[in-house]
């Protein structure tokens, strides 16, 4: 691929993007330890409490709070930096160049103008609906998403609630979340959100069965629902005649591997409601489907709760076959980042190559493609597992 | 059986091929201009707001006649000491809100060799209220200072 | 097929179809010294009680199959000059995909209350059409399943094109 | 929520049916268009479109302008393909008047009306991939757009509103290099369409959204009167150009596309297959372009001969005519505009039956209407 010939402009930016990721990669070196010892939490804390004796009622709730904001800090600055990456990812694939002026180079802080306009528009209740259920809505919506990220493993020994049925409680507490939409669908009396609450109800439900049903081939080789166990057992290298040729992820398993990426991937853009399955907010059908009627802080908590899911199913995917956070020489946690923000950048793609299926042609595609390739997949992980 | 995955390889292999094209353009430059930075410019016919030169107009009325929206008025002047009609102009207002930029009236203007109600490049004007849309150029005779028209830039 | 071999067919069914006749030299008005000019194909005179039976004819004779309606409009003669009586005439333009031939039928009704019966049963293209000349003249067409106003809202005072329509000022005239 | 409880006729059980607004204000009716849809869940029961709203009377507009004033009115039918309008208008008068236009003013119209053609049936690929949901496509079909603009504002000075093609000719003969700058833009659109194919036209979600919906079959497309590339689509190769040709179309070869069971994909092939055509038009144009004068000679006051004339040309959305009826002034006595689009738009009260809500924003999309030409 010859390297197309650039304006003053681009290499100009793509020396400034060097910059940036090789002072990322110092920093994170730096940080690595530190960022090891994040587990520990508990364990620094304890032994601080007891040299100036701290009674130790308080340590557990201090330690929830640092952790609980840390998650928090985390999940905003990822928010803001994949809303302003997605803009700019579908401007180049559209030839044109997305936000340029708001705080300098490549309009770095557009998000943040973003959020701030949001923050000072008028929260408009509308007249038909029911008040109660329309507030309620972003919040259901929204929260399910942050509980996820608790057992989300980032890298060696940076996981808040390492608990041992992780993937379990995961899928649990991400179903919620169509709670969320079908209120906001019903709640905002506007028949056209009514309609996309309702579509978006049957879609979840229906993607959630070949979501959990393709990562069972994983467990049945792992043998145990802990996200850390699953992580640990993919690190290393397959060896052919001493050279280390691939890695031992999950997605270069024979078959199984690729059949369970592609259903867990398929199925994760369908419960994120991204092209090509969001048909609950089509914009050229149902105007803006369940979040027509939310202005101001409320609109801004459904976009926040979509790319949180968006990247909560991206850090699964990399977690569960990518080997979450094994990597030769940068510290795990880069190479979580990497790797989610890869998969990330595979939904964004999706979204802008992909139109849009019908309501009832997706609903066919998953009962009768999705559905029953993962009961083969399973079939086939049991035989291999019986040789 | 064999169809099926034909299919399936056939959907999967069109699927990728879409991508590649996104892919493709991720790389080209993009083509947008930076309006207020870069401005393309203009061709040479460019129909952007009409002007009017009142040295060179006779007051022929022939604009007026061509145009489809009637959006051009004007009154002859008179000379003070013979009160007869001269070709000159008094005054020439055009109503730009309800000019069509269609050029006719440039076509039927006699004035040789430049045209006295002409289209130029201009096309950022922008204005508060209804009334300035009302361009007047006035020629008065006694007065000596060249007067504009009320609010438009010479160009 | 030309003109006169589909006047003949006409001619052989129906009597009082008339063909109308090229336009003459300048009447009163200034016209330009070029001579009238009129398209090449057929001009039809029928009556207006004729024409929803005509039109199933034309349709169904096999010769003919006019099947495609290309257009449908009205004119208002309300005072061009002494020679044109004053009526609302409606022009039918039919074309045939199987001969390749166009027709036009002119139907003159009474500018007082011009009632014609429609011809949605034969040609569906006519629903939106007449419903504009329903609109735009205050022909009434019998047979048609709604026929309201299709452009202008419902409650509009009078009819738009015909000659003697008086603009009621609204709060758009400056 | 206050649904409208409307009995179902024969049924005993109370289904409550939805009456739905799709539109005026909605974003994929591509204009001021509103549907009235009664839907029983998703499935619509009946659709009734409702026009008007952008009605500005060209045809009372016409009985107080003169003939070369109605041009600037043209431009604003069918916004689009505002060559198509004009050169209808020019069409007609000239026949009127009986004048013969220059070799060279006609293949410059021919150029130009096919240029307008392509950038039209662009809007119409771009908007049409929105309304699928795929936003890429219509980036890359404005970007294509924006050269023919640029051709057409260096030759006639406006980008939307040309007024370019006059009674008895054009406004003026090309810039300089004009021709080698449309040749250039013809050499970029070829690839173009390899890419339109692989991002779209194979698409199988595309082909899955579009194929077997909204089959509009022969025989009622020709008693609605469709025409132009909906007519097309339900395999009826009827084109004006070949059928009728006016303005020298019969000096160049062409093929026309016709679909095969006309439902939503194969109206779409048919634009696709279109445009192409058209740019093997405009190169054989730019070849055969004589030299000489381009325009007829035409009096200043245009009053044609008392009488009438149906002008009618092949425009990017259907038949376009004008039906013109002059009584010796120099404003016509009548004028009616056949507009494509408005005729069009009325089978959609047929097909929409039995349909989804996704399926309305497909078939609207694949009818591919414009306001302006459908309320005039």
């Amino acid at each position: 691929m010859i390297l197309p010939v650039w304006n003053e402009s681009q290499k100009r930016s793509a020396l400034i993007l060097f910059g940036i990721a090789s002072a990322g990669a110092g920093i994170s070196i730096a940080i690595g330890e530190i960022g090891a010892r994040f587990s520990k939490i508990w364990a620094c804390l304890s032994s601080f409490a007891l040299k100036n004796s701290i009674p130790t009622a308080l340590l557990t709730p201090l330690s929830m709070i640092i952790q609980c904001s840390i998650l928090i800090g985390f999940i905003s600055v990822s928010v803001m930096f994949m809303v302003w990456w997605e803009r700019k990812v579908s401007a180049h694939m559209q030839n044109r160049l997305g936000p340029m002026f708001t705080g300098g180079w490549h309009g770095w802080a557009q998000t943040i103008a973003d959020a701030i306009k949001l923050l000072l528009k008028e929260d408009i209740i509308p007249a038909e609906a029911n008040p109660w259920v329309h507030r309620l809505a972003p919040i259901v919506a929204f929260v399910p998403a942050f509980l996820c990220y608790a057992a989300l493993p980032f890298g060696e020994g940076l996981i808040s609630a390492d608990l041992d049925i992780g993937i379990l409680y995961i899928f649990a507490i991400s179903g919620l979340s169509v709670l969320g939409i079908v209120m906001a669908g019903w709640g905002s009396g506007n028949k056209y959100s009514l309609l996309g609450g309702l579509r978006a109800a049957a879609q979840s439900v229906s993607y959630e069965i070949p979501r959990v049903l393709s990562v069972v081939p994983i467990l049945m080789m792992v043998g145990s629902l802990k996200l850390t166990s699953i992580a640990n057992v993919q690190t290393g290298f397959w060896q052919i005649a001493g050279i280390p040729v691939l890695p031992k992820w999950f997605i270069f398993y024979p078959i199984v591997g690729q059949i369970a990426f592609l259903i867990f991937l398929i199925s994760s853009v369908a419960e994120t409601n991204r092209t090509p399955f969001d048909i609950a907010e089509a914009e050229s059908e149902l105007v803006a489907g369940f979040h027509t009627e939310y202005s101001g802080m409320k609109f801004s908590f459904f976009f926040l709760a979509e790319y949180a899911y968006v990247f909560l199913s991206s850090g699964l995917t990399t977690v569960l076959f990518l080997g979450g956070g094994s990597g030769p020489i940068l510290p795990s946690w880069s190479w979580f980042l990497l790797k989610s923000f890869a998969v990330v950048f595979l939904f964004l793609w999706f979204r802008w190559t992909f139109p849009r299926l019908r309501v009832d042609r997706l609903m066919e595609f998953t009962w009768k493609f999705l559905l029953p390739w993962s009961f083969v997949n399973i079939l086939i992980t049991g035989f291999i597992l019986l040789f | 059986m064999f169809n099926y995955f034909k299919t399936i390889y056939k959907v999967g292999k069109a699927l990728i091929q879409g991508m590649m094209v996104t892919w493709k353009s991720f790389w080209q430059p993009a083509v947008t201009v930076q309006f207020p930075d870069e401005k393309l410019n203009t061709p040479e016919r460019f129909r952007g707001a009409l002007t009017f030169d009142k040295e060179t107009c006779t007051a022929c009325n022939l604009c007026i006649k061509a145009c489809p929206t009637a959006c051009i008025s004007l009154e002859p002047a008179v000379d003070p000491a013979t009160k007869k009609r001269i070709a000159k102009v008094s005054w020439y207002q055009i109503d730009f809100g309800k000019c069509n930029y269609c050029r006719l009236c440039e076509e039927a203007c006699p004035t040789k060799p430049i045209k006295s109600v002409r289209h130029t490049h201009q096309y950022e004007w922008g204005m508060l209220e209804r009334k300035e849309m009302l361009v007047k150029w006035e020629r008065m005779i006694p007065s000596t200072e060249p007067l504009t028209s009320t609010n438009m830039k010479p160009i | 097929m030309t003109p006169q071999e589909i006047f003949s067919i006409i001619q052989a069914q129906y009597k009082n179809i008339t063909e109308i006749p090229y336009p003459q030299g300048p009447h009163a008005a200034p016209a330009h010294e070029g001579k009238p000019y009129r398209d090449a194909h057929l001009y039809l005179q029928c009556p207006s009680e004729l024409w929803l039976e005509f039109a199933n004819f034309l349709k169904n004779e096999e010769k003919l199959s006019f099947d495609y309606l290309t257009f449908v409009t009205a004119l208002d003669y309300a005072k061009i000059n002494p020679q044109e009586p004053i009526r609302i005439e409606i022009v039918y333009h039919l074309y045939s995909f199987k001969h390749r031939h166009t027709l036009v039928v002119k139907i003159s009704l009474n500018r007082e209350n011009p009632i014609l019966s429609s011809v949605i049963q034969v040609w569906k293209a006519s629903d939106w059409q007449e419903r504009e000349v329903y609109d735009m003249f205050g022909v009434k067409f019998e047979g048609h399943p709604n026929c309201s106003r299709i452009l202008m809202w419902e409650g509009f005072p009078g009819w738009p094109l015909r000659k003697d329509y008086a603009h009621i000022p609204d709060r758009y005239d400056d | 929520m206050n649904t409208e409880i409307v009995k179902i006729q024969g049924q005993d059980s109370k289904t409550e049916e939805m009456i739905l607004n799709l539109g005026p204000q909605h974003p994929s009716t591509h204009g001021v268009l509103r549907v009235i849809l009664k839907m029983d869940g998703e499935v619509i029961t009946s659709a009734q479109p409702d026009v008007g709203y952008l009605h500005r009377g060209t045809e009372k507009l016409a009985e107080n302008r003169t003939y070369p004033q109605m041009l600037v009115i043209s431009d604003r039918w069918d916004y689009l393909a505002a060559m198509s309008n004009n050169l209808v208008w020019s069409l007609a008068v000239e026949k009127l008047m009986q004048i013969e236009v220059p070799a060279r003013g006609q293949i410059l119209r021919v150029i130009m009306v096919e240029l307008n053609r392509i950038a039209s049936h662009l809007v119409f690929f771009g908007t049409y991939g929105i309304d699928i949901g795929a936003y890429t496509p219509f980036l890359y079909a404005f970007r294509e757009r924006e050269k023919i603009l640029d051709l057409f504002e260096e030759v006639s000075g406006a980008r939307m509103t040309y007024n370019y093609i006059r009674i008895g000719g054009v406004m003026a003969d090309l810039p300089k290099d004009w021709i080698g700058r449309c040749r250039s833009f013809l050499e970029w659109m070829k690839p173009r369409f390899v890419e339109y194919d692989t991002l779209l036209t194979e698409n199988p979600i595309f082909q899955d959204r579009t194929k077997n919906i909204g089959i509009l079959p022969q025989p009622l497309a020709i008693s609605y009167g469709i025409s132009g590339p909906n007519l097309r689509g339900s395999s009826n190769p009827f084109d004006l150009r070949k059928d009728a040709p006016y303005c020298l179309y019969d000096k160049f070869n062409f093929s026309i596309p016709t679909g095969k069971n006309g439902d939503c994909w194969d109206r779409y092939w048919v634009r696709i297959e279109e445009m192409k055509e058209s740019v093997k038009i405009i190169e054989q144009a730019l070849e055969m372009l004589p030299e000489g004068e381009c325009n007829a000679k035409v009096p200043r006051i245009i009053r044609p001969p008392i009488g009438e004339v149906y002008a009618q040309i092949e425009a990017p959305r259907g038949m376009l005519g004008i039906y013109l009826v002059s009584d010796g002034g120099d404003k016509p006595y009548r004028v009616h505009v056949r507009p494509p689009s408005f005729i069009n738009l009325a089978v959609l009260q047929e097909i929409l039956v039995g349909m989804k809500v996704a399926d309305v924003i497909a078939i609207l999309g694949s009818i591919d209407i414009v306001l302006g030409e459908v309320d005039r």
